[in-house]
Order: structure tokens, then C-alpha cells, then sequence
């Protein structure tokens, strides 16, 4: 039997749903036949601190809750995290590093060393698609688009199902039109 | 019926046991008696020797207010409100010193209880030491009248405006003194739905230092001095008071008291005294207690 | 042998009045029964519940159950007809030498 | 039914199922989703009859929850940490009244230094209070157990208080598959509350009542005795529990590989790692078992005296520190195997105040003390070297 286990690391800040974006993954992932476990690892402090959650997914019951050192993919949700952490603690060889950023995949890639790291990296402007939508930098629903289309470890069409299960009306249908933008532009960009 | 057995362990003639069957016998026993630690507990919830004849729970010294508030929702939850109503009896140590918490609580969440102080002013219980409730110039074991104090200084907790400012539907304060007026006010009360609050002044024959023979009289001179005012507060309201007839000066009351005893001799004695009678005149003024003459 | 106790310690009611608390006191109350007109006022005061307006036939008087009497002398002060005296209990009666 | 869902809730709906009469509760992170799921349960009108009140402090909530459990109700609540320890006057005191209250308790480590992490430094204060305590491994046990604390509390030979701790943020704010318990499978298991004695006008007995010397000891040895019936009557739950629903939490001990030569205890939700850190290191050729506690009270002497008789090693991992000694687990382990078992014991307080535990610190733990690069006794691990200086 070949044992899956793929680890996450989300880094965001405190309100744009960096929990939120590990738990909607752990929905789909289970929904779609895998074992999931999502944590958020808190400070105490509010609204606009660095947050980091953690997703692992597996074919076999998770049993680690321990934090994630060594991810398989970072999800960055907000570019300016990266000016104080640093996201790519490590991700390992082969990984991928997903983030939020305004500017193109290659100045990123320098920008973190990717290739010295043996790392992937693809980005997206999500800041600005979530501001076009919502109206709000509020980034979770784009990025769990952007993870399934850069992975394609989970459907499409299960990440609107879960995203239309999770909010509600309107809201909805907004944020499944960020999964599903996010997620096709990914598809084309990591082709 | 009796709902409060005889035998129980209160010194003879302490003002509890008058205040408790006082109240027992106007609901007709259909009672959730809910005790703090206290003076009341001990003389009547020994293992074995328990003396009351409706249900009854005492649980620690600070959370009367709460387990009432657990017994009235569970009542509630069960449907089993009829059964009776929910009331505490409290002194005034776990009223307004360790207690506050939990009543605040209570009567914030308006739980349909009638909370009982029963005010002896002081940890009587224990020997005697002051509370949020004892009175400027007593003497207690840790306020000791000395060569430098004349006893407690500051104040008597105004109980009464605490309650009336948490907005609960009936707040009244009462004496031992006279059990008409116990009766006339807890027959009131229970017709509000939620929470209620009476302070019932009782002597202590052993901390006031009297006897058992003076003590409603004593109680009574509380009131007509001033030092007591007996009033009632309806949804914040100030609905009844007490009026007095040829108000006494507060020396009246004082003297028969040994916990006063040193006012009459102390180096500040005299001025504590005036301190007090300037606190029952402002009481007076206040409630309007003087009856005036047409 | 074996005792019984309660879960808890939960306790029945009423079983103070197994306390006979009639011989705390040095004096007993002694009512008058001409001027008694039972009015039930140290009825209501009793601390220890033990004076009781009873009838009998024709008369009603306060009566006192002096098992639990503990001779605070309340009812002898709260009577509004003086129809209640405190008497020294026998047993510290003596004659001074 | 499976759902992905995170631990407060797995509790909450768990609660709402064994239909308590009456919840109070005071907000303390991070057990407060488990009373803002049941608030908001209520607010939809899904409790039934039930009332749920919120308390002006846990001290509060508890005291309700006495008053409220001897008037005749099923209750429940939830806290931790700080807020435990405020409820601790209470709770010493519901248990010697015999008041059958569950609660849950998302450990937390204490202050100070204030900590909102997770250790297990709170509940082991109240080890001596006469509450039955488990610790759960996962959010399904942390479901499961809910049940299985009233049919426990509730049992007339037991009449105790049961208290659920389940670690702060590693299990309370995890989000994972959980099969859902169904209305009529807890109905088939837990009946509906019949106190043995409660307040009632029809009855009027005395609650709380002082008892003098003369009397009190016998008290106290009757909660004593409570305990040890409800050593037996924990298990018949259990068993039934896993007959019932297919899922068996085994004992009050769970032991993999009895036969080792080695043993790592542990309570909580570090247990699922250890276990795949111990079959690894098995895979290796080494003689390495697991023992996880479930029931820290009433202890399981017997068990672990069984458990490791031949045992050469045993390496106790505690998440407190009774200090001026070692951990607790570590010191009541001790004294349970005393003249049973000849083993070396390794004592180590671990992962206080959320200090995450990874794997390789675990790995690194068991295989210091199996090559022998450790001394019995008691050592804190997973510190940085220090030097207290003052300011």
C-alpha cells in the first residue's frame, strides 16, 4: 500500500483566514477519501499578527499532532508575512512554496532562494482578486483555490462544494468564485 | 405545620431563628432553602440534627447566590417551578464581603429567588469579626476598639443601593424587631418574578453583647433612631418607608450594646457617637423616616 | 457494630427536635393565664419555637414546651399584656450565707 | 456520521445528546467554542428543556451546577486552568455531596508566567478533590467519553463527579474526522437522569450538611470506597461502550507491545505520536511498549502493576511538575508498583505550556534511556540552558 502523507503550513495574519483556509482544506480532503488534521498554532495576540495553521492529510488515521516542521507545501496569504517570517523554513526539497504576491513567480523565487533550496514556487495576486470580489483583503478562499490548482490533490469541484457548505447566500457564491478563479489561473501557471 | 424544628443550636435569643420560621411559615413551607456557611448553618445543618422541614442545601461560604440561581434553573428545566420558591438565607459577611460575586451574578441574571441577608453585622460565627456590614464605632475581634481606634472606622455597606442599582424588581430591608413587617414584606416580594432582595437586621445576643431578654427591643431601637431605616424599592423605585415617631438619638441604642460599650469612654468615643447619629439623621433625611406632625 | 450513614451526608427533617434544649437555660418563662389574651406576639418571637397559643375549651393561652425552652426571656419581653414572667429554675435557687 | 469538524464541537454535540437539564458556564480560552456551540444550540431552541446560563465567573458557573445537579438535574460544564482552579472550592465540595456533574477540561497550563498552551498542570491540582479524571488521546475519544462520564457519575455505587480533560489547541482547535454519535444510540445507552436523593418539597432532606468529627471520616472513606466501585463499574462502561459503537478506548490503561523490555507512559493527545515513534523504534529491533493512562482517578494500581512487572525501564512523560518533587504521573506510578515491578524509572516533565513535542524530541527521549545515556529519575526536557538573572 503507498502510504500519502502531505503536509501544510499556512502562514497569514490574524483576520484573513488563515485558520479558516487549513479547516476548509481538511473538509475537502476528507471528502475526498483522506484521512485530514488542521491545527492553528495562535499567539495570543489580535487582529494583524503573523498566524501559522497546519494541515496534514493522509490515507491512514493522522495520529501526529505535533507542529510541521518539514512541510511538503507552504501557503502564503498575505506577501507581507514574508518580510518578518520566514516561510520556507523547512519546506522540503521538491516542496512547493504557494503564496500571495503581487509581483511574478520569478521575483519571489529569487527573493527566497528557491533554487538553492530545490524548491517550487508558484504565486497569485490574491489580495487583488479578494478585494475585486468581496471587496475585503480577505485572501482564505483564494488560496485554498490556488493550493488545489497548483496540487491538483483535491477537485475542484469538492472545494466548491465545501466552500458553498461553509458560507452561506451570497457570501458563497463569491468566495466559490475566488476557489474556482484562483484554481483554474493555478492549473495554467503550474502546467 | 412547623417547617423549622426546635432543638436547633442558636444561642437563646438570637434573632435568626425568628427571621427563618418567619419566612418558612408565611410560604407555607414550599421553600428551596438555600444557606452560606454561617451562624444559621451551624445551628441548624449539623448531620443528624438538621432542624429545617423544607428542602434545604448549604454548600460553601461565598456561593449562595449561585446554587440558588442552579436550583431555581433546574426547577425551571424540570418544570417544576410550583413546587416552590427559592430562598436564600445569608449573613452579612457572605452577602456583602465574599459573597458579592455570586449575588451580583444572580441578580444580574434576574434568577426568580428571594435572597435573604440576614444582618447581624458581623462574622458572628466565628467570634465576632467585622464585616462590609458592620457598623462605624463597633468593636469586633479584628476592628478592636484600642488605645488609637475607636473600633471599626468607615463605614456600613450600603447593601441596599447595591441591589436597587443591579435593577432587580424588589429590593427591602427589614428588622427582626418586627416580624409583622418580615411577613408583610416577603409576602410582597414573592409576587415578583425574579430576583428579590430583603435585609433582615437580627441581633446577635453574644457579638452585640446582650441579653437574650433585650434583644428585640434592641432591634427595635435600631430602627427608631435611624441607624436601620426600614424601606422597600420596587424596580428601583423607592415605594414604602417606615416612619418614625419621636426619632431617638442613636445613644439610646448604643448604650445597651457591649460591642459599643467603649464609645462611652474612648478619647474619640464622642465624636464616633456623632458620627453615627450623623449617619442615622442622614437616613432620616434621605427615606424621609420622620413622621412630621400636622 | 455497623452504623448508617447518609450519601453525602444528607440529613432528614426535623431531627433537631431529638434535642431536648430545655436545659440550656437559668430561668423559665411562666405565663399567667388570666392576662394572657393570646395574641400570639411571643408565639411569633419565640426563637425556639416552644411557646404555642393552644386552646382549651372555653380558654386559649400561650403555652410552653419546655423541652426546648432555652429561657432567652424574648416572649416575657415582647408580651404586650405582661402575662409572661422569667422565673429562676429551682436548681440555682439557694440561700445566701 | 462522520464529519470533519473541530474538537469544541465534537464535545458540544456530544453534550447536547446526553440531554442535560441544565449547563453553566464561564468563557476561558480554549474551552470557549465548546460553550459557545451549546449557547448557540440553545439560542436555536436544540436543548430541549434545557437551561443554560451564563455564570459571572467559573466559580459561579460550578456553584449553579451544585444546585442545579441536588435539585435533580443532568448538568454539565465546561473550563480550565484558571478557571478550574477558581471552581476548585466547589468542585472538592460537590464531591463530597455525592453530585453527579460532568465537565470537560481543556488543559491548560497555569500562570505565571500566563499561558494559554497546553499542559496538564491544572487538572493534576485537582487530583485530590474525589473527581473521577480521564484524559482522552483524540477528538473521537473526547466524543465518545461524554456518555460514558454521566452512565459513569450517574451510577448509584459511584455518585461522583467525572471530569474529561482533553489538551488545550492540540485537540480543542484541531479539525478532524469524527463519527457523530446519533440520538437514538445515546438514548440506548444512557438513560434519562434519575437522581437518588434531590431537593423536593414532597421530601424536604438536607443538603450540605456539616458533619463533626464524630461523623466526618466516615464520610470521606465512603468517597474513597466510591472510587474503588467505580474502578469496576469504568470498565463495564467502556466495555459496553465498544460493543455498542464498535469503537473500544480499551481500559484504564491501553498497553502496546506488553512485552517489552522498555515502557513510555502517557496520558492526552501525545499518545497517537508515541505510538508511531515506539512502532518505529520497534522496527529497529528495539524492546519498546507504550502505556497510555487513560483513568488518571481512580488510579490504575493494578494494572500497571501488571503491565510492568518485567518491565526493565519505564519512561514516565509528564505535562506537570509538582514542585519540589517531579511529576505527578511519574510520583503515583512510583508508589503504585512498589514492591511489584524492579524497572528503572525515568522521570521527565514534557511540553509545558504548549512546548510542542515533535517527533524526533520524542524519538530522541526513548532512545537515550534504551542505549543508556540517561540516569533514573527525574529530569525536565525540551528546555533551552538558562541562567536566572534578576532585573
Amino acid at each position: 500500500m503507498v502510504k500519502i502523507l502531505i503536509e501544510v503550513r499556512f502562514h497569514g495574519r490574524g483576520g484573513q483566514g488563515a485558520v479558516t483556509a487549513a479547516d476548509l482544506l481538511a473538509v475537502a480532503g476528507f471528502k475526498e477519501g483522506y484521512y485530514t488534521l488542521s491545527f492553528p498554532m495562535f499567539g495570543a495576540e489580535k487582529r494583524g499578527t503573523p498566524v501559522v495553521s497546519f494541515l496534514r492529510i493522509s490515507d491512514e488515521p493522522i495520529v501526529a499532532r505535533d507542529e510541521v516542521y518539514n512541510p511538503d507545501y507552504v501557503v502564503v496569504l498575505d506577501p507581507t508575512v514574508m518580510e518578518t517570517v520566514n516561510v520556507v523554513a523547512g519546506l522540503k526539497k521538491g516542496g512547493m512554496l504557494i503564496a500571495n504576491y503581487p509581483k511574478s513567480s520569478e521575483d519571489l523565487k529569487k527573493e527566497v532562494k528557491a533554487d538553492e533550496l530545490g524548491i517550487k514556487v508558484a504565486t497569485i495576486n490574491a489580495t487583488k482578486m479578494a478585494m475585486e470580489v468581496l471587496g475585503r483583503p480577505i485572501t482564505n478562499t483564494t488560496m485554498v483555490g490556488a493550493f488545489g490548482g497548483a496540487t491538483r490533490l483535491i477537485a475542484l469541484e469538492t472545494l466548491l462544494e465545501v466552500v458553498r457548505e461553509w458560507f452561506k447566500g451570497e457570501l458563497a457564491e463569491k468566495n466559490a468564485k475566488l476557489v474556482e478563479e484562483a484554481y483554474r489561473y493555478m492549473m495554467e501557471v503550474c502546467r | 405545620m412547623k417547617y423549622f424544628g426546635s432543638g436547633h443550636g442558636a444561642c437563646p435569643g438570637c434573632g435568626l431563628p425568628i427571621a427563618v420560621k418567619t419566612v418558612l411559615n408565611l410560604l407555607d413551607g414550599k421553600v428551596f432553602a438555600v444557606n452560606s456557611t454561617g451562624c444559621l448553618e451551624i445551628i441548624s445543618s449539623q448531620y443528624g440534627k438538621n432542624a429545617w422541614n423544607v428542602p434545604y442545601i448549604h454548600s460553601l461560604f461565598e456561593n449562595a447566590a449561585a446554587v440558588a440561581a442552579g436550583v431555581e434553573a433546574a426547577l425551571r428545566a424540570l418544570k417544576r417551578k410550583d413546587e416552590g420558591h427559592v430562598v436564600v438565607f445569608a449573613g452579612d459577611g457572605a452577602t456583602a464581603d465574599i459573597g458579592i460575586g455570586t449575588l451580583s451574578g444572580a441578580f444580574d441574571r434576574n434568577h426568580d429567588i428571594l435572597y435573604i441577608c440576614l444582618d447581624n453585622e458581623a462574622y458572628q460565627n466565628t467570634g465576632h469579626q467585622q464585616s462590609g456590614l458592620t457598623p462605624p464605632g463597633e468593636s469586633t475581634t479584628t476592628t478592636p476598639a484600642g488605645k488609637v481606634l475607636p473600633g471599626k472606622v468607615g463605614r456600613k455597606k450600603d447593601m441596599i443601593s447595591i441591589a436597587v442599582a443591579h435593577g432587580i424588581p424588589y429590593v427591602a430591608s427589614s428588622s427582626v424587631g418586627y416580624v409583622s413587617d418580615i411577613r408583610r414584606k416577603v409576602k410582597k416580594a414573592v409576587k415578583f418574578e425574579g430576583a428579590k432582595y430583603i435585609q433582615i437586621h437580627s441581633p446577635c445576643v453574644t457579638g452585640w453583647g446582650i441579653d437574650g431578654s433585650i434583644a428585640i427591643k434592641v432591634a427595635r431601637l435600631a430602627v427608631e433612631t435611624g441607624l436601620y431605616p426600614l424601606v422597600e424599592f420596587e424596580y428601583g423605585k423607592l415605594t414604602s418607608v417606615r416612619k418614625i415617631k419621636d426619632r431617638k438619638p442613636v445613644e439610646e441604642y448604643l448604650k445597651l450594646q457591649r460591642r459599643f460599650r467603649h464609645l462611652f469612654t474612648h478619647e474619640k468615643g464622642r465624636e464616633m457617637i456623632e458620627t453615627l447619629q450623623r449617619f442615622a439623621d442622614e437616613n432620616a433625611e434621605r427615606y424621609g423616616l420622620d413622621l412630621k406632625r400636622e | 457494630m455497623k452504623i448508617k450513614i447518609n450519601l453525602g451526608a444528607i440529613s432528614e427533617p426535623m431531627q433537631s427536635e431529638n434535642l431536648k434544649t430545655g436545659d440550656w437555660g437559668t430561668h423559665y418563662p411562666v405565663v399567667d393565664k388570666e392576662k394572657c389574651t393570646a395574641c400570639k406576639t411571643c408565639e411569633q418571637y419565640c426563637p425556639d419555637l416552644c411557646i404555642e397559643v393552644k386552646e382549651f375549651g372555653d380558654e386559649k393561652y400561650a403555652v410552653v414546651n419546655y423541652n426546648y425552652c432555652k429561657g432567652c426571656g424574648i416572649c416575657a419581653s415582647v408580651c404586650p399584656f405582661e402575662a409572661i414572667k422569667m422565673e429562676l429554675k429551682d436548681i440555682f435557687k439557694f440561700d445566701a450565707c | 456520521m462522520r464529519k470533519v469538524v473541530r474538537g469544541f464541537y465534537s464535545v458540544a454535540y456530544s453534550v447536547k445528546l446526553c440531554k442535560p437539564n441544565v449547563i453553566c458556564a464561564y468563557p476561558i480560552t480554549p474551552q470557549t467554542e465548546i460553550v459557545e456551540n451549546l449557547a448557540a444550540m440553545y439560542a436555536n431552541g436544540e436543548l430541549g428543556d434545557a437551561e443554560y446560563i451564563t455564570a459571572e465567573s467559573e466559580f459561579g458557573a460550578a456553584s449553579m451546577l451544585v444546585g442545579a445537579s441536588a435539585a435533580g438535574a443532568r448538568v454539565f460544564t465546561a473550563t480550565c486552568s484558571q478557571g478550574l482552579i477558581l471552581m476548585s472550592e466547589v468542585l472538592f465540595n460537590a464531591a463530597g455531596m455525592r453530585l453527579p456533574i460532568v465537565l470537560v477540561n481543556t488543559n491548560r497550563a497555569l500562570s505565571a508566567p500566563l499561558s494559554i498552551w497546553n499542559d496538564h498542570q491544572d487538572s493534576m491540582a485537582m487530583r485530590d478533590a474525589g473527581i473521577m479524571q480521564v484524559y482522552v488521546e483524540n477528538n473521537q475519544e473526547a466524543h465518545d467519553m461524554i456518555p460514558q462520564a454521566y452512565k459513569v457519575a450517574e451510577n448509584r455505587k459511584v455518585l461522583l463527579p467525572f471530569m474529561i480533560c482533553m489538551d488545550g489547541y492540540k485537540l480543542t482547535h484541531a479539525y478532524e474526522p469524527v463519527d457523530l454519535l446519533e440520538q437514538e444510540t445515546v438514548d440506548s445507552f444512557l438513560p434519562p437522569y434519575e437522581p437518588a436523593a434531590y431537593m423536593t418539597t414532597k421530601k424536604p432532606l438536607a443538603f450540605g450538611c456539616y458533619a463533626p468529627p464524630h461523623v466526618y471520616m466516615e464520610f470521606r472513606v465512603a468517597m474513597q470506597q466510591a472510587m474503588e466501585r467505580a474502578r469496576k463499574i469504568m470498565l463495564d462502561v467502556f466495555k459496553e461502550w465498544g460493543e455498542l459503537t464498535g469503537r473500544d478506548w480499551g481500559g484504564h490503561i491501553t498497553v502496546d507491545f506488553p512485552d517489552s523490555k522498555i515502557f513510555v507512559v502517557a496520558m492526552g493527545s501525545v499518545v497517537g505520536l508515541l505510538r508511531k515513534v515506539v512502532e518505529e523504534l520497534r522496527g529497529e529491533g528495539l524492546s519498546v511498549g507504550l502505556i497510555k493512562i487513560r483513568t488518571f482517578r481512580p488510579f490504575p494500581v493494578e494494572e500497571l502493576r501488571e503491565a510492568l512487572k518485567d518491565a526493565e525501564k519505564v519512561i514516565v512523560l509528564d505535562r506537570s511538575v509538582s514542585f519540589g518533587y517531579e511529576g505527578p504521573v511519574s510520583i503515583e506510578l512510583k508508589s503504585a508498583i512498589y514492591g511489584h515491578s524492579s524497572a528503572e524509572i525515568y522521570s521527565f516533565a514534557v511540553g509545558l505550556g504548549g512546548r510542542d513535542m515533535p517527533k524526533d524530541f520524542l524519538e530522541k527521549i526513548i532512545r537515550d534511556v534504551a542505549e543508556g545515556r540517561e540516569k533514573p529519575g527525574f529530569a525536565f526536557k525540551g528546555y533551552q540552558e538558562f541562567e536566572e538573572v534578576i532585573p
